[in-house]
């Protein structure tokens, strides 16, 4: 797959704490603090146990809470297999749409350096105007095309305003300015399309609508069709994106850019350019999330909460790998559905919100690099 | 041009480590205690006091403890509500089961608890930096919020979900419920954030501080410098989640007096302390002060300011355009001054201590 | 010599007692050191100052040796004069940037057996000249850094002869050998040899004794009403009289606090800090300091800029009426006390003179502008004329009586007399005792009846204040046989500042010339605000418009010289403004920016003779050595102007016409 | 020539005290990469011990695993007749190593004063209840540390930035503050990471005299890193080379010099 050549071993992507000028020495070593030195092994040995554990555990004590928590939702999942699927599938659509978000994320990321919180809010923003101008009586792919036309305005804005004149500034400048962009669009958003959540305009994008019921494992399973449609577009605009950065001279800069801002210079685009470009690119992303979401559930700013989960995504995949966020996007997603079903009545419903960040969590303390980053090696 | 530093000079170490060695600047705190202590609780209405006054003080506490993390240790968290509600709700259960017991003592111990819990969820942070532990801290973040809502034990199973400040005295004089005037709350707010300011102040003057510092400017030099990586970075995580808790409780008991936890401790609110840290000044306890003025005296400002000029504004477009001048503003910010509120601060403290020279 | 009374503090180790035991608390010495003041009260000083002096004597030191003194002004060297004093050993202080040669002159010429070094650098510089020094027994330092593999032999730290010291005073017996021997002292014995440099020749070593000096301090102190809570940075060096008058004996005597300064290079910083009260500056010092005001001030912005220099000229008008104590109209005092707030107090405050009570320039002639800006902003800045030879005091200026271009009246208990030739004398019993081994030298300088030859011309004007004219030997005389003192003239146009050179023509001549440089930046701007177009200096300085100017000048210079008595026959004649500016690179000036008259005279010739035969234009052209090195050749034609001169009046009738411009 | 160089420059002693550290048969990898090959040697109490070599020839990996931020796989490394096994580095501190790096690792964001401070951390002890006044037992504590502190400001003469920014000095400067704050633990084994790279040839001087003044009057042991061949001859008693992580030489500045493999392997890299 030609994208993941597209991932950096620069680590100071990697590590976003650790600039060049950290690094003190010639030679690069493994970092001598490991909790848990040869991390799989010990891992694995300490999850046997574990496992062991805990099925004498319930062995001894079939009704008791470790039964509940560790023998129970198996059982169920094995007894029906067909919500066991059903789920799971909830879970991969949920996950297609963390990872778009992570992906337009990882775009700018890897391209300018920004960690952009707004990601989340574009998506947003960029549904917003699609209803918005429809509702104003604009023709749906007109309004698609005028959309696209805002995004494009929007990442020209975002670089002369914010990112020209932060040039040089640490991370934390830059991220907390896209804080800023974040207030700013939910506040532009909500005085110009109001507050109230909107119905996103599928039938007009000629998405399709309704369910296809398989009978699958013994049971029905429903599928959305606009869930497989967005599956299909998503995974479409991943090639799309792929061919870009392979086969395109903006996308070579691209690449270029990412490992070495005099590199890109010296293909001939302005660094300036290229933000514009991949801003307006991780626009283009935002506004298919914005309408695969809005199928599902209404366009409203409530999604900002929802973009948060973007966040464990990346840790999952690494913020520069766009394989990465794909993979990561959807093991949070099943992750989160799982345990949502299986668990979460355990503890009164609702873990959904937390369960992502602590699955990234627990993941990261084993592999801080993420599941596609090379080992962090500091240097000093 | 105030500052007549000429026979200032000190003769022992203790004088010159002073907090603020220049005479001019004992007496301008002298003055903004006086301040806050004699003249906004004569000249100031009800209204001030309570929506602006009393919530910039409990801004500002919270903001000192998230410098305390993010400016001085140099670790990001996300989760500064979540703590904030940790100490409002032990504070509350505090309340119920302790019921003789002085408010004041009440809070500082809830104060505890939310260090106990910003222990737990730094725990991680000597893995994991940057960016990654911000994800760690939206995990406290995210988690307790959940906690708040599904765990009805913690608001004494009210079938609203939200908590009731119950009345309590201080010296006879109620000061919190509904009959505590606002004087009272703002005088306690007022005198248990000065007490706690002092304390930070202390700790960051000294060796702690200089821990945290070393921690967050180059970690690997601190270490070698004997200083131990994950006491320094838990340590910072209690003290700020410390005065976070209390800073909740603060916010609960003596400003709203009751609140459902989902829409108070939200992600919001860690966002807004957040950015008043950073638009006030990471490191500097003053920017944290002028950064809870700025972001919390602002939107009100605003609501209240706009009609005043003539521009009409109802209440949801006045919101919204709050957000838009604020995510504006704080770009504004960043691009004039990305070291804050305290950097302008230092800068016209520098000018007038070199008063008429430029330099 | 007189000697004070019996049992009286007569010696400067007895009033160090006599302060231990009436101030004994009081701060008598900070250092700023390791970050901080260090103090010691002046009961700790004398009590090291005991047991430096019993650790001395265990070294070996006798009554009447030589003890040389070189460093920086820290406390530890003051004491170690102290502690030789106590036993009557004499202190030779000797100036710390000498290189070593003449280092060995000083010392081998004093005979000095110790010597008391600041650190590692001058340790080095006298082990260097060891062998012309074969009285040198011992070497004491202050700042034992690097000094750790040196041989011992002869080399001591002083906290170690302190402490040896200390240690030998537990014994009561010792302790009461001790006190004896600083009892033996007494006023007449010789307290202090200071080396003047002098302008020729080798260094010469003034003998002063207690008595000379005490005499000469309390003049000082009670003049300006010195008193123990006044404090003082010490920072000149220590083997010039000025310090030794004032950061050790007035110390001594007023109980007043003597800070020295972390190096040479805090000096400013450290000052603003102590908020000295009384200072002592050469003149540069303050012109340094005026210089980077201005500089500085150039980079504020506009607003500041323009308010900054409103003041300045409000401070001009009423400042030194104020301080004078004269009647200022209440609009004036009131914009005076809005500018004192707004740019006097601040300046003060940077400049470290908040407390100042009376500050002193000397040394040499102070421009009146700089003088009067000083005082304007409300420091009290004064004149004093003094000489090695008179333990400090000829002149010094009374409050109220401040002039900026006298020196003052006489100081009490000093006598002058004004020589035929117009050579200052003067007589007062703190005079010196004599040149150290050159009888010669000192019959030279002292008249049979105890005057002092000071070696510069001056008169006293119709107050009673004495105003130097020059060194008396350049004072000419033009061919009616009046006086022409060509500096003096000179100084006075050069304060003026659009006129950056002068050079004075007339001895042997019938009247008094001046040819002149403007001062490019100041007459540059001048231009520039009065629209006048210009491309060179040469085309500025023919300028008529700057010739009007100059004419001003020279026109205002003859009233003042036609004021007063004597300097009237000396009035400018004619002038004109030279077409170049004088270049020390085309031999025109010292390398320390003086004008070599003589030089210029030859070079300049055919305007010179212009000047004196009448005519109006004269052509020139002089070689001029470019930047980089190249030579050229510059051609002109000089205009000259006639100046008016003014009847030689009365001075009262001659001051009417000046107050009025 | 004045009395104290004349001193200083005579011959080395070659053999000062006991063994204070000794690496035995060390190697390091890092994945496949071999930065370090079965390298031995030791530092003796009281002595300047040079380790020098060619660009990437492991030196600051030697010293990375001294004090342990590397730990070597195979090997031992014995300090004070103790063997070490994954030392941390706040324990190789507290066991009084310090060490300053090839480019300073000075803390940034605080003044002279403070980093030298931090150099203090570990002497004091710092009582949480008496930090929050900042008064009794906590003042007398730091006033006593910055006495000390104060007294290693004097001995580098850097009192005029006592109170700035470490961030805006000149690099000469950090590096005599990263010097101070090295010395501030009072250590007894100091390793310099080429204290004196980028340095102009008066800084270079100083910064000598700096060391040899530190070895002389505090009898601290040296281990340090230097590229300038006249620098390490003039300081150290004995020297160790190094070039593609393996020890090609081993002795007196005189004994170094004169063999052919470190010629060799100077001459080959152009310096």
């Amino acid at each position: 797959m030609p994208i993941s050549e597209w991932r950096t071993d620069d680590h100071r992507i990697q590590e976003p704490e650790c600039k060049g000028e950290e690094r003190m020495s010639d030679v690069a070593a493994q970092p001598a603090p490991s909790l848990l030195a040869n991390g799989w092994i010990r891992t694995g040995l300490i999850t046997a146990a574990v496992i062991a554990a805990i099925a004498i555990g319930a062995r001894i004590d079939p009704s008791g809470t470790i039964h509940k928590v560790f023998v129970d939702p198996f059982q169920q999942m094995v007894e029906a297999p067909d919500l066991l699927a059903q789920t799971v599938w909830e879970g991969l659509v949920s996950g297609v749409l963390y990872a778009l978000i992570a992906l337009g994320f990882v775009l700018i990321f890897k391209a300018s350096g920004v960690f952009n919180f707004a990601q989340g809010i574009m998506v947003v923003f960029a549904a917003l105007t699609l209803v918005g101008l429809h509702e104003k009586g604009v023709p749906a792919f007109l309004a698609v095309i005028l959309t696209l036309g805002v995004m494009f305005v929007l990442a020209a804005t975002i670089e002369r305003v914010v990112l020209r004149p932060l040039v040089n500034q640490p991370d934390i400048i830059l991220f907390m300015a896209t804080f800023g962009i974040t207030y700013f669009l939910i506040g532009f958003g909500e005085s110009v399309f109001g507050g109230n959540p909107k119905q996103m305009i599928t039938s007009e994008l000629y998405l399709p609508k309704g369910a296809i019921d398989a009978k699958i494992l013994g049971g029905l399973v429903s599928f959305q069709k606009i869930d497989i449609a967005a599956a299909v577009i998503a995974s479409l605009m991943i090639a799309a994106l792929a061919v870009f950065f392979q086969y395109t001279r903006i996308g070579r800069a691209l690449r270029a850019v990412a490992d070495s801002h005099k590199a890109a210079l010296s293909v001939g685009i302005s660094l300036n350019q290229i933000w514009v470009i991949v801003w307006f690119t991780a626009g283009i992303v935002a506004l298919i999330t914005g309408i695969m979401w809005g199928a599902r559930s209404d366009v409203s700013f409530a999604l900002e909460i929802v973009a948060l989960k973007a966040l464990p995504v990346l840790i999952l995949g690494g913020f520069t790998s766009i394989p990465g966020a794909i993979v990561g996007g959807l093991i949070i997603g099943i992750g989160e559905k799982l345990g949502e079903f299986y668990w979460g009545p355990l503890i009164g419903g609702g873990i959904e919100s937390w369960l992502a960040y602590f699955i990234a969590l627990g993941f990261l303390l084993f592999r801080p690099q993420g599941l596609f980053g090379d080992k962090i090696i500091e240097r000093i | 041009m105030f500052y007549r530093e000429a026979g200032q000079f000190k003769s022992t170490y203790s004088a010159d480590m002073a907090v603020f060695p220049i005479r001019q600047d004992r007496i301008g705190i002298a003055v903004i205690l006086g301040i806050a202590f004699v003249a906004i609780p004569m000249l100031g209405d009800d209204f001030f006091i309570s929506s602006v006054m009393i919530p910039f003080l409990v801004f500002s506490l919270a903001a000192i403890g998230l410098n305390i993390l993010t400016g001085y240790t140099g670790l990001i968290s996300l989760g500064t509500a979540a703590f904030m509600g940790v100490g409002a709700y032990s504070c509350y259960k505090l309340t119920t089961i302790f019921p003789g017991v002085n408010i004041i003592v009440l809070i500082l111990v809830s104060g505890l608890f939310s260090a106990a819990v910003g222990v737990f969820f730094g725990l991680p942070s000597l893995r994991i930096k940057g960016f990654y532990l911000a994800v760690a801290t939206l995990a406290a973040q995210f988690f307790l919020q959940w906690a708040f809502v599904r765990v009805p034990w913690l608001f004494n199973y009210n079938a609203s979900g939200a908590i009731e400040v119950p009345q309590r005295l201080l010296f006879g004089l109620p000061v919190t419920g509904a009959t505590a005037s606002p004087e009272t709350r703002y005088f306690v707010c007022l005198g248990l954030v000065v007490i706690l300011t002092w304390f930070a102040s202390n700790l960051v003057h000294g060796k702690i501080g200089r821990s945290w510092m070393a921690v967050r400017d180059m970690d690997i030099a601190a270490e070698l410098m004997g200083i131990k990586l994950l006491n320094a970075k838990l340590l910072a995580f209690a003290v700020s989640s410390f005065y976070a808790g209390v800073a909740g409780a603060m916010m609960i008991f003596f400003w709203y007096g009751t609140a459902e936890a989902a829409d108070v401790f939200n992600i919001r609110l860690s966002f807004n302390i957040l950015f008043m840290v950073i638009i006030g000044g990471l490191g500097s306890l003053i920017g944290s002060f002028l950064g809870a003025a700025f972001l919390s005296i602002l939107p009100t400002a605003l609501k209240f300011g706009l009609p005043a000029l003539g521009v009409p504004l109802t209440g949801a477009t006045a919101e919204h355009v709050t957000f838009m001048l604020v995510g504006a503003l704080i770009i504004v910010f960043l691009i004039v001054e990305p070291h804050g509120l305290a950097r302008l601060w230092q800068i016209g403290k520098q000018k007038l201590r070199t008063w008429p020279f430029p330099y | 010599m007189a000697s004070g009374p019996a049992g009286q503090a007569d010696t400067f180790p007895k009033l160090l007692v006599r302060n231990a035991r009436e101030r004994g608390s009081r701060v008598a010495f900070r250092h700023k050191d390791l970050g901080i003041w260090q103090s010691w009260n002046w009961a700790e000083v004398v009590e090291q100052i005991r047991a430096f002096a019993k650790g001395l004597e265990q070294l070996g030191l006798k009554r009447g040796e030589k003890v040389a003194i070189v460093g920086y002004n820290r406390p530890r060297l003051y004491w170690s004069m102290a502690a030789a004093q106590w036993l009557g050993a004499i202190p030779v202080p000797v100036y710390a940037d000498s290189v070593a040669d003449e280092m060995a002159y000083v010392l081998d010429h004093a005979g000095a057996v110790f010597a008391c070094v600041q650190d590692q650098e001058q340790v080095d510089k006298i082990l260097s000249v060891a062998e012309r020094l074969p009285n040198l027994r011992h070497m004491l330092y202050d700042e034992p850094r690097g000094l750790r593999d040196y041989d011992h032999g002869k080399l001591h730290d002083i906290g170690d002869v302190i402490e040896a010291g200390r240690a030998a005073l537990k014994d009561p017996a010792a302790s009461a050998a001790l006190e004896a021997e600083m009892a033996q002292g007494t006023g007449s014995d010789l307290a202090i040899i200071l080396y003047t440099s002098g302008t020729t020749g080798r260094p010469k070593g003034v003998m002063l004794s207690h008595y000379n000096v005490i005499t000469a301090a309390e003049i000082g102190c009670s003049f300006d009403g010195l008193n123990e809570t006044d404090e003082i940075i010490a920072y000149l060096p220590i083997a010039w009289v000025g310090d030794h008058v004032f950061s050790y004996a007035q110390a001594i005597i007023a109980g007043f606090c003597v800070n020295c300064p972390e190096g040479p290079d805090t000096v400013v910083d450290d000052r603003r800090e102590i908020g000295t009260t009384y200072a002592f500056a050469p003149p540069r010092v303050f012109e340094t300091m005026l210089t980077i005001t201005m500089v500085r001030m150039e980079d504020a912005g506009p607003l500041m800029r323009k308010m900054f220099h409103y003041f300045l000229s409000v401070a001009k008008k009423y400042g030194e009426k104020l301080l004078n104590g004269e009647p200022v109209p209440l609009g004036g005092r009131l914009l005076y006390r809005l500018g004192d707030i707004l740019i006097y107090a601040p300046l003060r405050n940077r400049f470290g003179l908040t407390n100042i009570k009376v500050g002193y320039t000397a040394g040499e002639a102070i421009g009146p502008e700089l003088f009067r800006f000083y005082r304007s902003i409300g420091v009290n800045l004064k004149q004093l004329y003094g000489q090695t030879e008179a333990g400090v005091y000829i002149t010094m200026q009374p409050d109220g009586e401040i002039k900026a271009d006298t020196v003052g009246k006489p100081a009490p208990q000093v006598e002058i007399r004004i020589a035929e030739n117009g050579e200052v004398l003067y007589r007062s019993p703190s005079i010196f005792r004599g040149y150290y081994k050159d009888e010669e030298k000192t019959a030279e300088t002292m008249t049979a009846d105890g005057y002092v030859r000071s070696g510069d011309a001056g008169f006293f004007d119709e107050s009673g204040h004495l105003k130097i004219i020059d060194r008396a030997k350049d004072v000419g005389k033009l061919n009616s046989g009046e006086l022409f003192p060509p500096k003096y003239i000179e100084n006075k146009l050069k304060f003026y500042p659009n006129i950056k050179e002068v050079v004075a023509f007339g001895q042997g001549r019938d009247y008094a010339t001046v040819a002149l440089n403007i001062d490019l930046t100041a007459v540059g701007n001048w231009a520039e605000r009065n629209n006048v177009v210009y491309a060179s200096y040469q085309e500025l300085a023919g300028h008529p418009q700057v010739y009007e100017m100059m004419a001003r000048h020279v026109d205002e210079v003859n009233r003042q010289l036609a004021a007063e008595p004597m300097m009237g026959g000396a009035q400018i004649k004619r002038f004109l403004i030279l077409h170049k500016e004088l270049d020390a690179d085309d031999g025109e000036l010292t390398r320390t920016q003086k004008v070599r008259r003589g030089f210029i005279a030859e070079r300049y010739a055919p305007l010179v003779e212009a000047l004196y035969d009448g005519s109006t234009e004269a052509d020139i052209s002089t070689e001029v050595t470019f930047e980089d090195g190249r030579k050229g050749t510059i051609s002109a034609r000089v205009k000259i102007r006639d100046a008016q001169t003014y009847p030689v009046q009365a001075p009262a009738a001659a001051l009417a016409p000046k107050e009025a411009a | 020539m004045n009395a104290h160089t004349m001193a200083a420059a005579g011959a080395p002693v070659t053999q000062k005290g006991e063994v204070l550290l000794s690496v035995e048969n060390v190697s390091l990898r890092f994945g496949g990469v071999k930065a370090i090959t079965d390298v031995s040697f030791d530092i003796r109490k009281g002595e300047v011990r040079a380790i020098i070599g060619p660009n990437g020839a492991g030196k600051t990996s030697m010293l990375n695993c001294i004090n342990g931020f590397y730990h070597p796989q195979e090997g031992r490394i014995t300090y004070k007749g103790v063997r070490r096994s994954k030392v941390r580095p706040h324990q190789a501190a507290a066991a009084g190593i310090a060490r300053t790096f090839q480019n300073v690792a000075l803390f940034k964001g605080m003044s002279t004063l403070d980093n030298i401070m931090t150099g203090r951390t570990l002497k004091m002890r710092g009582n949480l209840f008496w930090q929050l006044f900042r008064q009794g037992p906590a003042m007398d504590e730091e006033i006593a540390h910055r006495k000390v502190v104060e007294d290693i400001i004097d001995f580098l003469q850097i009192e005029h930035i006592r109170k700035l920014p470490v961030g805006k000095l000149p690099y000469g400067l950090q590096k005599r503050v990263e010097l101070g704050r090295a010395l501030a633990m009072e250590p007894e084994l100091l390793l310099l990471d080429e204290p004196m790279a980028g340095m102009n040839l008066e800084e270079k001087e100083d910064m000598c005299r700096f060391i040899l003044d530190v070895n002389n009057q505090f009898g601290t042991t040296i281990a340090l890193i230097e590229h300038d061949m006249g620098v390490v001859m003039d300081l150290s008693d004995r020297v160790v080379v190094l070039e593609y992580g393996r020890k090609i030489a081993d002795g007196t500045p005189e004994e170094v010099k004169a063999n052919q493999k470190v010629i060799d392997a100077y001459l080959g890299v152009a310096h």
